[in-house]
């Protein structure tokens, strides 16, 4: 039987020690209108060997594409070290640290992870992981809502990822909490300075701030952070982490710095995978560290006063506080910030900043080569991190087509999120797009666009 | 060596396999945006890295090194092959916003998926988007409540919850904006079906179980139960955290609930790597299905597309950024066509034969049983009750003591409700030889508790590091390394 | 500095405490004319990413093709668990187990590997690896000499893998010895019983026997060791070890058994990869032991009495014995035994039978399939395991060619190493092969045949 | 646990993820040719195997876990990019019979990987087949012995060897048909060149030297060294084993040598693997070009094709079935694009610096080093006499308690010459910090072996076993498992 070691004799070995016939008197408390071991659908099992075979095909049609989209989730370089370390049996095929003197590499491993990001934010408390990035911002939205209290707005820019904002509506809505938009301006492609300032009522809970926007242009976050400090109100920061190798961290900006920072852990050592798994991040600072949810882990003594790492703050959590607790979650994504630790270690802060530096000039060459071309042009005058908004002069949808056509995916069309960007493509280029494939994007935009 | 990797770096080092040659101007980007300060990252070269974590990772028990009898927890085999092929350039390569024509691949094995998860369920429908169970718990419930609310039935504002549920449950009603009340229960195991009549009423919007219970048994008045509830209009929530203990055997949707969710973590052996990722998979009958989160994989014509928000109008929304754990989705389906139609049932007879044996064996040994009277299930409970009182050991001592005879320690203190217990779960992949060996060590260690008390109570005495001081931990809270801090 | 850690600042600090100014001085002591630090030819250093990169597209122009070749090397299922296991860092990064007490990991999978070998050929003894099949011959003719001692004759059948021939005779030729072709039987395509009887003169040291032969026939090999041992000779089997959990076991074979067994250990669980790195295994008699080439890993006590495992019998190699070794082999092919020793553990018994069974029942029905194509016919009326000779009436290098092209490999033309096998292939079909792979050989074979 | 993986199976049980479905008949087959009792390999699941193999290799040092300064072997890092990218399917996958013009992509890496050897050893041609340093120097000698039977120069019989050779030497000449004359070293660490003088002839066929030599000193007199053989009519042998030290530095070629090996698995990092493999490519001078075995790689317009004995027809003829270690090259030509033209140099420069820091401040400490007026090359010696005749602890006593530092021990008694011998070779990849952890571990063992003795001299205390009766090993010969046998 694939996966039971039982041998015919040791089953009937058991079931006479437990004094039954067979292994169905074992289910003889339910209901035996209960039962029902039909499977229409299930198929017969498979070996390795044929399942491997199908998903060797499976995997083939998918194919392989040179991508030009990010969106929410980058193609970068993974150094081959993090998977196949990541993925001893050690990490791979243990749980949440529940006894701590049996899962110290966890442990450890996590508590280096809790002071990269902390380090890599300049904030003084980092959790160890949530699902991904969406949700994430809809757990500090509640948390600043906890932290804030009888406050249940938040403001919210339109420059934020469409889709962070989607899952921060569905997880917040039904506490009572309001999301309020802020418009972006059409120059630049970030927050309206103007309109945000007439939106601080009283009970704002909380502005979020994201660095790099969804359209990959930088915020004003100085000024960001100070107006909102000044209305009483919290800074949550939605930032790609790999960009904070160079970029200002958030606990840096203005002059007491963002109050939740979270991301999409992805761009640090998660293979694309179609979406997921991969993790969500979020630190804070020491005052509000109550507030905040999931898995913590602290560093203490043990009884001979030897350093040793444990999970800690339990009293926060579902399993101890039940229905007070400040989440539901439970499982979070310790495999990929596992893999996350290996990246950041592997990479160090130069690696991290050598790629961030190559994903924008890379991006710069790619928007210049591209702009190069009639009816093509860049929509926003703001600096940019490693995405673009280019308007192109012909029908996006077809044109997408025909690039995946080529083996190329063109990047993200934003006609279907936002208004007035119907002919708009997001485009980027991380440090692993070499100038050759941007010079065979060119050409295919360049056909498709000047003969349409 | 239990050295930090941060008291590894030296400023300066770089780790050139790693860092891509050329010099990037950055300069076009305005000071003021710009970091000053080289985030404290460590730097150190290859070789010290992976040799960090690879002696790190031996500090771990891991399914891949000891029996894991983690109740509730369902630590079974994780395949290598599941691994191998999740892996796969095709699969792991793919941008999420790609067009759906270049995901046929993938999409077809997600799709397979749901439809085995609605054949084992008996669920009308199954959505992949749940990222843990509790997201599958918070997604039900979330459909619980935008059901009533379709429906303009707005005085259910209360969520009935049994007071043996995972914490995970009350935290859940609560996120999605109810009240919870708790239903006793009974001496035997089964939920207090007075109370629970008592409880129901034009104010409940439904109530959450797990069955089998968290208690290790299977709650037997299921059927009056969901009659209950449905005649108070109420939804039936499923907390298929427990599924491997009815695999093939019995399906939800045929007890009559609403809508389930499935830890594929668990049942369908997907790694549980140091604490995630998972999926949590719901299924819900038939009225609950416009409410389902998007994206969904659909099949139309022969082509898996993608369900977005204008497809599926009454939608609770979307729960993430894409759509799920998409490589722990295709670990469980791996898992669950290599079971196959066969296989399914195997799975729960095997873990609840093996449950059942341990009980029995623990019990001859000595040991008392929360619910003596009762099958155990994939898993069972014993409490030290007795233990403690005679010896002062109590249930944490025994767990400690465990891990220095080479066994990981059951859930401990979970449920609540039976004191000083041990939520024992061996699964199926675990061989006779094992059992038999944690069954000889806890008899030993009930030997030591009497004859050698302190040795139990200041275990382990051969792991990395000795009890440690919990305590402290929350009180001198210390989560972000700085040099000399301890 | 790419696997360099040194900062300059370290550097500086060791120069100084060595008492040097810079690092070329600590090269003072090679004359000057010596040193040359230019290169032509090598090019500029590489990133992982770019490397990468040129590795998967090198390996993706190799493309896949479905296998009906074998030939001495064969395409069969490898659990997915074995590399995954055998690549952990402490079997992949670790050497020669030299220091036993730091090394039990190693050296207890050796003597696990040891024993599951000699059981797998019914000998009392195996060593720990040598290079690969072909040199394992030239060591087993190596060792049966010593062993037989002023005997300088090897008797070699025509039905042995040529290669091994070759191989053999590369290595042994400065010793003196000299190898006697024994025919084999147009009829059978084994050997030739009567000629090998004028064969056994005084001299012959060993006959060698191989089990299925090249042709993938099964020789006779009761007979032949009885008939062997009867002129004193010893005998060298050399087996495939996959067959051998059907076939019957050369300590088996005759009244008494082989006295040396070796093969490739290729089939269990070892990648193709263009032909190595594989491993040979070597078994042989208690008696003989001290002649045998190689590690050997023992069991033994510890100072406490625990048992514990060592390698022994070291008077034997290079690194003790010197000029009068049993071989001059040192470092051998740990990390495959590492990976065979999980495939055996993995399959068992009975998923190792399962394999070669199959392997056999697959083999018939491709025979079957292509011999019902007019010009298609089998060469030999001999039993064989899962290769098998088929006389084929056209060109045979243009139609493998042809059929290359197809995204097929049809099997190993004999003519260049056979007289009167021109028109022959060897073909092959391991459990691996579906009939639907079988029948899309046949489909493109019958083409070409009719054709011609 | 040391549990055997055969104490663990249990007749019968079968792990079903790797059985192939279906019934295959061997029927066929005569039954005088088949196997009446299945072989005692071992009955697990498929968890019991990882779970074991997982755990027995925690019980070893690796470089992964641990500095591992093993002169003449030169463990340094194994970058893991090279085991990923030999294992791409198009690379793993490919048959060895295929035609060449299936497989243009890997013969362009290993042809790539000859074009660089011979860049780096200055020879004329380089074959890839040998696939260890052993069969590299029998590759070497029998070309030598078919150079001169080629020129029917038949009286040379002799291959001369210094004495402190590395043992495949002198066994490889014998491999050969020739018989070794050993040629003694100086108290400076360099061949004694009048010894020399006196013993070449014309029975000399050639003279095999390690430059550096295995006693961590270059060979200062090289070039006298071989115009005195080649005067002679011998030809010059150069075993590349300690190529690390003048990597970039100094060709074997420019140095007089006809033909040299590589050990790949040394100085190129391709894994050690608990012993193998290895690959051990041959460089030639011209005249040797003729002799090289088959296969080789060669380019043609632009194809990449195997040459064989019809295309070669004075090779020695074939080493193997197919074309040696392939995997392994693969690895190496990756840490040689890796490390690139600059980065051949540096490997030998930072070598050539840690054991000369690690020479210096061991001496410091009060060591003795056997060539204590020498640089040290990549590694050095240090002898332990004066600490065993003061204490009675031997320079195994120091390996061993060095394992319970933390540190494997550095290679023993090898070269024979130097009396209570470490042959210390750190690589150029471990850091200043490890470094100075062995010399403290050093220093402190010193300590202890004059005032705690018997901790040293029964060291290790901290592995899964003390020290182990080897005596007792090779009288009673236990090589093969039978129950209860110990
Ligand atoms: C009974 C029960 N319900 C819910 C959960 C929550 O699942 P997850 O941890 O995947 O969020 C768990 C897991 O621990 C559980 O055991
Ligand atoms: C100096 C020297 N020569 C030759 C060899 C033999 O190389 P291999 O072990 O690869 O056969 C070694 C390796 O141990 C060595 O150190």
């Amino acid at each position: 039987m694939p996966f039971i070691p039982h041998t015919e004799e040791e089953t009937r070995k058991m079931l006479d020690a437990i004094g039954v016939s067979n292994i169905d008197e074992l289910f003889d408390e339910i209901p035996a209108d209960l039962i029902n071991e039909k499977l229409d659908y299930v198929p017969p099992a498979m070996d390795e060997a044929g399942i491997r075979r199908l998903c060797k095909n499976s995997a083939q049609s998918d194919g392989h594409y040179v991508n030009f989209i990010g969106a929410g989730a980058y193609e970068h370089h993974i150094p081959a070290a993090v998977w196949q370390v990541a993925t001893r049996g050690e990490f791979y095929s243990a749980y949440t640290p529940y006894q701590a003197e049996a899962s110290q590499g966890t442990l450890q491993l996590l508590y280096e992870y809790q002071t990269m990001m902390a380090s890599l934010t300049a904030m003084e408390v980092s959790n160890a992981s949530l699902y991904e990035g969406a949700s994430a911002l809809a757990e500090a939205v509640l948390m600043s809502v906890r932290a804030q209290r009888k406050k249940y707005r938040i403001l919210m820019p339109e420059t934020i990822n469409p889709a962070y904002r989607e899952t921060t509506e569905t997880i917040v809505k039904n506490q009572g909490i309001t999301i309020s938009n802020i418009d972006y301006s059409g120059d630049t492609g970030t927050i309206d300075l103007g309109q945000l300032n007439d939106q601080f009522t009283d009970d704002v809970a909380a502005l979020v701030i994201p660095q790099p926007n969804y359209f990959g242009a930088l915020e004003q976050v100085d000024e960001l952070v100070d107006l909102a400090h000044k209305q009483g109100c919290l800074v949550i920061a939605v930032v790609n982490p790999l960009s904070l190798a160079i970029l200002k961290a958030p606990g840096e900006w203005g002059e007491n710095g963002a109050d939740i920072v979270v991301g999409e852990g992805q761009p640090l050592g998660i293979p694309l995978s179609s979406g997921g798994p991969y993790f969500g991040f979020m630190c804070c600072t020491q005052k509000i560290v109550r507030q905040m949810p999931g898995r913590l882990i602290g560093r203490t003594l043990d009884a001979e006063g030897k350093q040793g790492f444990t999970l800690t703050l339990q009293a926060r959590e579902q399993h101890i506080r039940r229905s007070k607790a400040t989440s539901n979650i439970c499982t979070n994504q310790g495999l990929m910030v596992t893999a996350a630790t290996l990246y950041m270690s592997l990479m160090g802060p130069a690696g991290m900043a050598q790629a961030a530096k190559a994903s924008h000039a890379n991006t710069r060459l790619l928007v210049e080569k591209l702009t190069a071309i009639d009816g093509v042009e860049v929509v926003f005058n703001s600096p940019f991190f490693h995405e673009c908004v280019l308007r192109i002069d012909s029908p996006l949808d077809d044109l997408v087509r025909e690039i995946t056509a080529e083996g190329i995916i063109a990047g993200m069309p934003l006609g279907a999120d936002f208004e007035g960007l119907q002919d708009c493509l997001l485009v980027c280029a991380t440090e692993l797009r070499t100038e050759e494939e941007m010079d065979n994007f060119a050409l295919h935009l360049e056909r498709i666009v000047s003969k349409g | 060596m239990t050295e930090l990797i941060f008291e590894q770096s030296t400023a300066g080092r770089i780790n050139n396999a790693q860092y891509q040659s050329g010099t990037f101007s950055i300069d076009d980007l305005p000071q003021a945006l710009l970091r000053k300060t080289s985030p404290a990252l460590p730097e150190v070269s290859e070789m010290q890295a992976v040799r960090h974590y690879t002696r790190l990772s031996q500090l771990n028990f891991a399914i891949d090194t000891h029996f894991y009898p983690l109740g509730s927890c369902t630590m079974k085999h994780n395949p290598r092959i599941c691994n191998e092929a999740a892996m796969y350039d095709g699969f792991s390569g793919r941008h999420p916003l790609s067009p759906a024509s270049t995901g046929q691949g993938v999409l077809s094995c997600l799709y397979d998926l749901q439809e085995i998860l609605k054949d084992i369920s008996g669920m009308s429908e199954v959505s992949l988007a749940p990222m843990a169970g509790a997201q599958g718990e918070f997604t039900g419930i979330a459909m619980i409540r935008a059901y009533h609310e379709a429906r303009a039935d707005d005085a259910r504002q209360e969520i009935l919850v049994p007071d043996a549920a995972h914490g995970t449950n009350p935290a859940t009603a609560v996120m999605c904006g109810y009240t919870v009340k708790e239903i006793p229960t009974l001496d035997n195991g089964d939920v207090d079906i007075d109370a629970l009549r008592a409880a129901v009423g034009p104010q409940t919007a439904g109530l959450m179980l797990t069955n089998p219970s968290t208690l290790g048994v299977f709650e037997r008045q299921i059927t009056e139960i969901a009659a209950l509830v449905h005649e108070a209009g109420g939804l039936l929530y499923y907390d298929g955290a427990n599924m491997n203990a009815i695999l093939g055997k019995v399906k939800p949707g045929e007890m009559g609930f609403d809508v389930i969710h499935l830890n594929l973590h668990k049942t369908f052996s997907t790694p549980h790597g140091g604490g995630g990722p998972g999926a949590g998979p719901v299924g819900v009958s038939k009225r609950l299905v416009p409410f389902l989160p998007v994206p969904r994989i659909a099949e139309s014509s022969g082509e898996y597309v993608l369900l977005d928000k204008n497809d599926c109008p009454q939608s609770i929304g979307r729960l993430s950024c894409f759509m799920g754990n998409t490589g722990i989705l295709l670990r469980a389906w791996i898992y669950a066509r290599m079971l196959g139609r066969e296989g399914m049932k195997r799975v729960a007879d095997y873990a609840t034969l093996n449950a059942n044996y341990m009980k029995v064996k623990l019990e001859q040994g000595g040991f008392d049983m929360a619910y003596k009277s009762r099958r155990a299930t994939h898993e069972f409970i014993l409490t030290l009750k007795k233990e403690k009182t005679e010896t002062g050991v109590t249930a944490m001592d025994f767990a400690k003591r465990l891990l220095d005879k080479g066994y990981h320690a059951p859930t401990t203190y979970f449920p609540l409700l039976v004191p000083e217990c041990f939520l024992i779960e061996p699964t199926e992949s675990e061989s006779l030889e094992e059992l038999d060996g944690f069954i000889a060590a806890m008899e030993e260690i009930r030997r030591e508790s009497v004859e050698q008390t302190e040795l139990v109570k200041s275990a382990p005495h051969s792991l990395p590091v000795r009890r440690l001081d919990d305590v402290r931990a929350a009180r001198k809270l210390d989560v972000v390394w700085q040099e000399d801090a301890v």
